[in-house]
């Protein structure tokens, strides 16, 4: 944040919806390109991967989504939102062209000083994939690449129809740089050639041992992150070593509002992202 | 450090003086009660009162503030870009001011005048303010400021600290701030005896009746003190309104609003208390604060814990003793605290509470 | 009243001890002058730590919403008539509930206390006919009749409706010429000075929603005014939105209010905002013929109809 | 203030009030269009929220219609509405909103000519006391 402590924190850049992708077969899924509408504004938004921001529709409000757009791809950003609430449901609707706010970057990011020269184990399910993909597009990165050992990708969905970023999901999978796994819960799709099963057993198989060079990300609904914790004990990864993104009611994203907190932290500016020991010493209200 | 003796004539003059150059704020009596407002040119704050039923915190931290306009019209060029609003920013001065509430404006500074970050309307306001103190010489019975870092002449967060003395004043210039307000009051600096101040200081502190121990409270187990078994009991007769944080001076949470009246709108700054269920729902239906116990928990372990650890500056907690008056339940922070401070989980697991 | 707190002691511990109930739901001393604090006692031994006096102005039916022990809980006319009213809508069932009927001679009002002394309320002891008031400059006595809650004052239901045990032997029942001339006051007003009333009686309003938390009515899940969709009021310190949480929160309790006097007395701000129950009160009397919390038999007032309610207002 | 025009919501029932109105369309009756009807199934389906809700949102007077009591498609809706109006009514001309700001009335669909009748008193009513100042909110102003 150097350089801009005179910069108004409740201000969003304004933005305008370059390109809207409806990402899952259900259709709750809707990734939104932005750019910048203001020369200037963009290299102020220089963001790491792993932090979120606030999507700001004047009139309905604002909702913290986490960046899915990666550091290194330049002249947009990204957010993929799921369709739940009032803003959501209203960004849902919007078109391109629309002109709306986005504030940010917020948060801390993942631990990239800490990863560099480590193997590095993603694990995510459903829609909490898009940090995730930030993180993997900045890491494979070829200005990066070389700065970590093994990458692999624990990845499920429900259904095959429900994995994000298709695309990039098989180009990755075909690369011999990143061990990709994908996996979905169940499928009837006689084509489908990557795993069928939950994300913690799939892990159990898949996922390299821990170890003082091995760190784990996980990002995932409540239910996945409850099993897979076990799987990461099993697996050798030490509190320390496993890494997670929370989420939790979020105002003004910059600590002061006063209700993302867990214990001391703020969700919002000590987080979303903290360690399994670091989450283990706060009570858990998230 | 400069000290001025006042009569009662010089001290009216003077804010009249002042008015030109600030505007003014004191307390002023409203039915049985005393309120923070602008005080009309001429009139001086009513002191004849131990303090205000709701804190001065509104004057720089309003319940309801604009921060950010914007049109949904879509003929205009910039429509759908959010505004900053313009705030006024000219000097004021509130004037009668309890050292306990200027404390809190110091407290709650720590929130939102972070190395990192600032709020710069909440900014803004404190810097256009002068905090004129006047020290507190018949605290009340539930009053406890001096055993929660604070007291009826405590100096932190005033720009000037006056004493009642006789018929008259004694005011102390404490910072550059003071010193102009009161060159804009024409009031003649040095003379007086600051040993009056210390007379005065402790007489008043003499007369604190009740008192809170948080010598503990640092050094216990932050997880333990939030599985400790008493927090059932404390929160059984909470109703979960919102008296106590917004009658509280160092309470600072908010909400973000947007409200749109045809094609023009606003996002609004409201206060926002822990204590109410949707302050932490998600939008899933998920509440990580849920029961009437965990919320009740969270305003005590903020202002008792959690602060204490996060700014190592004491408790997040001045001792107004305003909500544990206007509590319409009676749960008392005094009691709260004591349990807090008392607490060690191996009693806990031995004796059934 | 004097009395009741040994009284109540003995039933606690008596239905404590035989397993009669899981807890007794009563208050305890508080920790200031004329606040008691409501309290849980689940063991026989801890049964001393209950009071009663006339600081128990709060509604202890507000306590049983949804709960799943077996309680004992003390009960005045109007909590009475609120448990009636909790059981008719399934907020909790008769059969979890003794009630300790208490028969009440009006609750102290703090504020008139506060108002009628010079100086800090030290301490506060009554009688059955007066109030003493202590504070530094000395003491100070007061009629009873003169410092009661106004809700205690109009009271024509001060013994319990429904009770398993009584406390005492019933008392008197006051009669009341007129227990709405202050509603008769603003009706005789035109529209302009009405609104100005309004706008002048809400005005202090911060929102806290303790008259809401206050009262045993509001159990909703979710209150209108904390809905996001739709929004039905911004949040903020508009009067508009303010006088829209007043109104419906009123009218919420059309046909259920007892007048108890728990939303008044809880507000911070000292709002009489029983202004606006009393008068749904008052029709819901004179339209339908209805009292709230009188009868667990029978259904509230805008539960029911009959063919000939009245309707000279629709065309 | 000659050529104001009242803004009124008009909540009616689908099963008669709304009816009413589509004859009175149908058979070319004059009235004037001042309304804005919103069609609800039934007038126990009103909510008092509906009610403030308009009058908050700017509307200058607020007209609710259903069918007579005894005809109600739903056996009884309408006269659980009927108690919730009356109490309703009183309270907000008790809080200070002119009684002719807010108005009830049963119409089945066979009566476009009563429909026609009671619009016209409606606007009427609501034009004798020029734009709403009650219960209307306003933008929210600039400190």
């Amino acid at each position: 944040m150097e350089g801009k402590n005179v910069q108004n924190p409740y201000l969003p850049y304004p933005v305008r919806i370059d390109d809207i992708t409806v990402e899952a077969e259900d259709k709750s899924l809707k990734t939104f390109k932005f750019v910048f509408l203001n020369a200037g504004d963009e290299e102020k938004f220089a963001y790491r991967a792993g932090q979120f921001a606030e999507l700001s529709i004047p009139g309905k409000g604002e909702i913290p989504i986490g960046i899915a757009s990666s550091p290194v791809e330049k002249g947009f950003v990204k957010f993929t939102v799921n369709r739940a609430g009032v803003v959501t449901t209203h960004l849902h609707n919007m078109k391109v062209g629309d002109v709306m706010g986005l504030r940010g970057p917020l948060g801390n990011s993942y631990p990239w000083d800490l990863l560099e020269g480590k193997n590095v184990l993603i694990v995510g399910g459903g829609f909490a994939f898009t940090t995730l993909r930030s993180s993997i597009v900045y890491m494979l990165d070829p200005k990066n690449r070389s700065k970590f050992g093994n990458i692999d990708v624990v990845y499920g969905a429900r259904s095959p129809g429900m994995l994000l970023y298709k695309d990039e999901l098989v180009a990755w999978e075909k690369r011999d740089d990143i061990n990709m796994h994908i996996t979905v819960d169940a499928t009837t799709d006689p084509d489908w050639k990557y795993n069928v099963g939950f994300v913690p057993p799939v892990t159990e198989q898949k996922a390299p041992q821990g170890g003082d060079d091995t760190y784990a990300i996980v990002c995932g609904p409540p239910i996945m992150i409850k099993f897979t914790q076990p799987v990461l004990e099993k697996l050798g990864y030490d509190h320390d070593h496993i890494i997670m993104s929370l989420e939790n009611r979020m105002k003004c994203g910059f600590g002061m509002c006063g209700r993302c907190g867990i214990g001391k932290e703020l969700v919002c500016k000590d987080g979303p992202v903290f360690t399994l020991r670091q989450i283990n010493q706060t009570p858990r209200e998230y | 450090m400069t000290l001025i003796t006042l009569d009662t004539k010089s001290w009216a003059a003077g804010l009249t003086a002042a008015a030109d150059a600030y505007r003014l704020f004191g307390p002023v009596r409203e039915d049985a009660c005393h309120t923070f407002k602008a005080l009309e040119k001429g009139k001086t704050p009513d002191l004849d009162m131990v303090n205000t039923r709701l804190s001065p915190k509104a004057l720089i931290f309003p319940q309801s503030d604009i921060i950010l306009e914007y049109s949904l019209d879509e003929s205009r060029e910039d429509h759908h870009i959010m505004r900053e609003v313009q705030k006024d920013v000219t000097p004021r001065a509130v004037v009668g001011i309890r050292p306990c509430d200027a404390k809190a404006t110091a407290l709650v500074k720590l929130n939102f005048d972070a190395p990192d970050v600032k709020d710069p309307y909440w900014l803004a306001a404190y810097e256009a303010t002068t905090f004129v103190g006047v020290a507190c010489d018949a605290p009340l019975s539930t009053c406890f400021c001096t055993t929660a870092g604070c007291g009826p002449y405590s100096e932190e967060g005033l720009d000037i600290l006056v004493m009642q003395k006789g018929d008259g004043f004694l005011a102390k210039i404490l910072t550059d701030k003071g010193r102009a307000f009161a060159k804009a009051a024409g009031w003649n600096p040095a003379s007086g005896d600051l040993a009056a101040f210390e007379a005065g200081k402790a007489a008043a502190e003499k007369k604190m009746v009740s008192a809170v121990q948080t010598d503990h409270l640092e050094a216990a187990d932050l997880l333990a003190l939030h599985n400790a078994p008493f927090w059932e009991k404390t929160a059984f007769a909470c109703l979960n309104c919102g008296t106590c944080t917004f009658s509280c001076p160092t309470c600072w949470c908010f909400d973000l609003q947007d409200e749109v009246a045809g094609k023009s709108g606003v996002r609004l700054k409201n206060w926002d208390s822990c204590m109410f269920p949707i302050f932490t729902v998600h939008t899933t239906g998920h509440n990580p604060r849920e029961t009437k116990v965990q919320r009740v928990r969270q305003r005590f372990m903020h202002k008792l814990k959690y602060f204490v650890d996060k700014y190592k500056t004491g408790i997040m907690c001045v001792g107004c003793g305003r909500c544990v008056r206007q509590c319409p339940v009676n749960i008392d922070i005094r009691k709260v605290c004591e349990e807090m401070n008392r607490f060690n989980p191996a009693d806990a697991c031995a004796v059934r509470d | 009243m004097s009395g009741y707190t040994e009284k109540m002691r003995d039933i606690a511990r008596r239905l404590l001890e035989t397993g009669a109930v899981d807890m007794v739901i009563g208050f305890r001393k508080g920790s200031l002058p004329m606040m008691n604090e409501p309290c849980f006692v689940t063991r026989a031994d801890d049964a001393h730590c209950l009071v009663w006096d006339g600081h128990c102005g709060i509604n202890l039916a507000n306590y049983l919403t949804d709960r799943k022990e077996k309680i004992a809980v003390f009960a005045k006319g109007c909590d009475a008539r609120n448990m009636v009213t909790h059981v008719i809508e399934n907020k909790i069932k008769r059969e979890q509930l003794h009630i300790v009927g208490v028969p009440c001679t009006g609750m102290i009002d703090k504020r008139k206390i506060s108002a009628m002394t010079k100086g800090e309320v030290l301490a506060v002891t009554e009688t059955d006919d007066a109030v003493t008031v202590t504070t530094a400059g000395g003491d100070q006595r007061f009629d009873r009749a003169d410092v009661m809650q106004q809700n205690c004052a109009l009271c024509v239901h001060r013994n319990p409706v429904i009770y398993d045990d009584l406390l005492a032997d019933p008392v008197t029942e006051q009669t009341i010429p007129d227990r709405y001339a202050d509603i008769r006051k603003i009706e005789a007003m035109d529209a302009a000075s009405k609104w100005q009333f309004f706008e002048d009686l809400l005005a202090p309003c911060i929102r806290c929603y303790a008259c809401r938390n206050a009262c045993p009515l509001c159990y909703c899940p979710t209150c209108f005014v904390d809905e996001a969709k739709p929004q039905w009021v911004g949040k903020g310190q508009d009067a508009t939105d303010i006088r829209t949480f007043h109104f419906l929160r009123a009218f919420h309790c059309a046909g259920r209010c007892t007048d108890c006097g728990a939303c008044e007395r809880a507000c911070p701000m000292g709002i009489n905002m029983r202004l606006l129950t009393r008068k749904l009160e008052k029709d819901c009397q004179s339209e339908f013929g209805w009292e709230a919390g009188m009868d667990p038999n029978q259904r509230p007032a805008l539960d029911v109809y009959k063919t000939n309610d009245p309707e000279t207002f629709i065309k | 203030m000659s050529d104001w025009e009242p803004k009124i919501v008009s909540f009616f029932c689908n099963w008669c009030t709304y009816g009413a109105a589509d004859l009175a369309g149908v058979s070319r009756f004059e009235h004037p269009a001042n309304t804005r009807v919103i069609r609800v199934p039934c007038s126990g389906r009103i909510s008092p929220k509906f009610i403030l809700s308009a009058f908050m949102n700017g509307a200058d007077g607020v007209w609710v219609s259903g069918c007579h009591p005894g005809d109600c498609h739903y056996i009884e809706g309408n006269y659980y509405a009927r108690r919730k109006f009356a109490l309703f009514k009183n309270l907000i001309e008790y809080m200070g909103i002119e009684p002719g700001r807010l108005h009830f009335s049963w119409i089945s669909s066979a009566e476009s000519t009563k429909y026609v009748q009671v619009i016209t008193d409606v606007i009427n009513a609501v034009k004798a006391l020029g734009p709403n100042q009650q219960f209307v909110k306003n933008k929210a102003k600039v400190a």
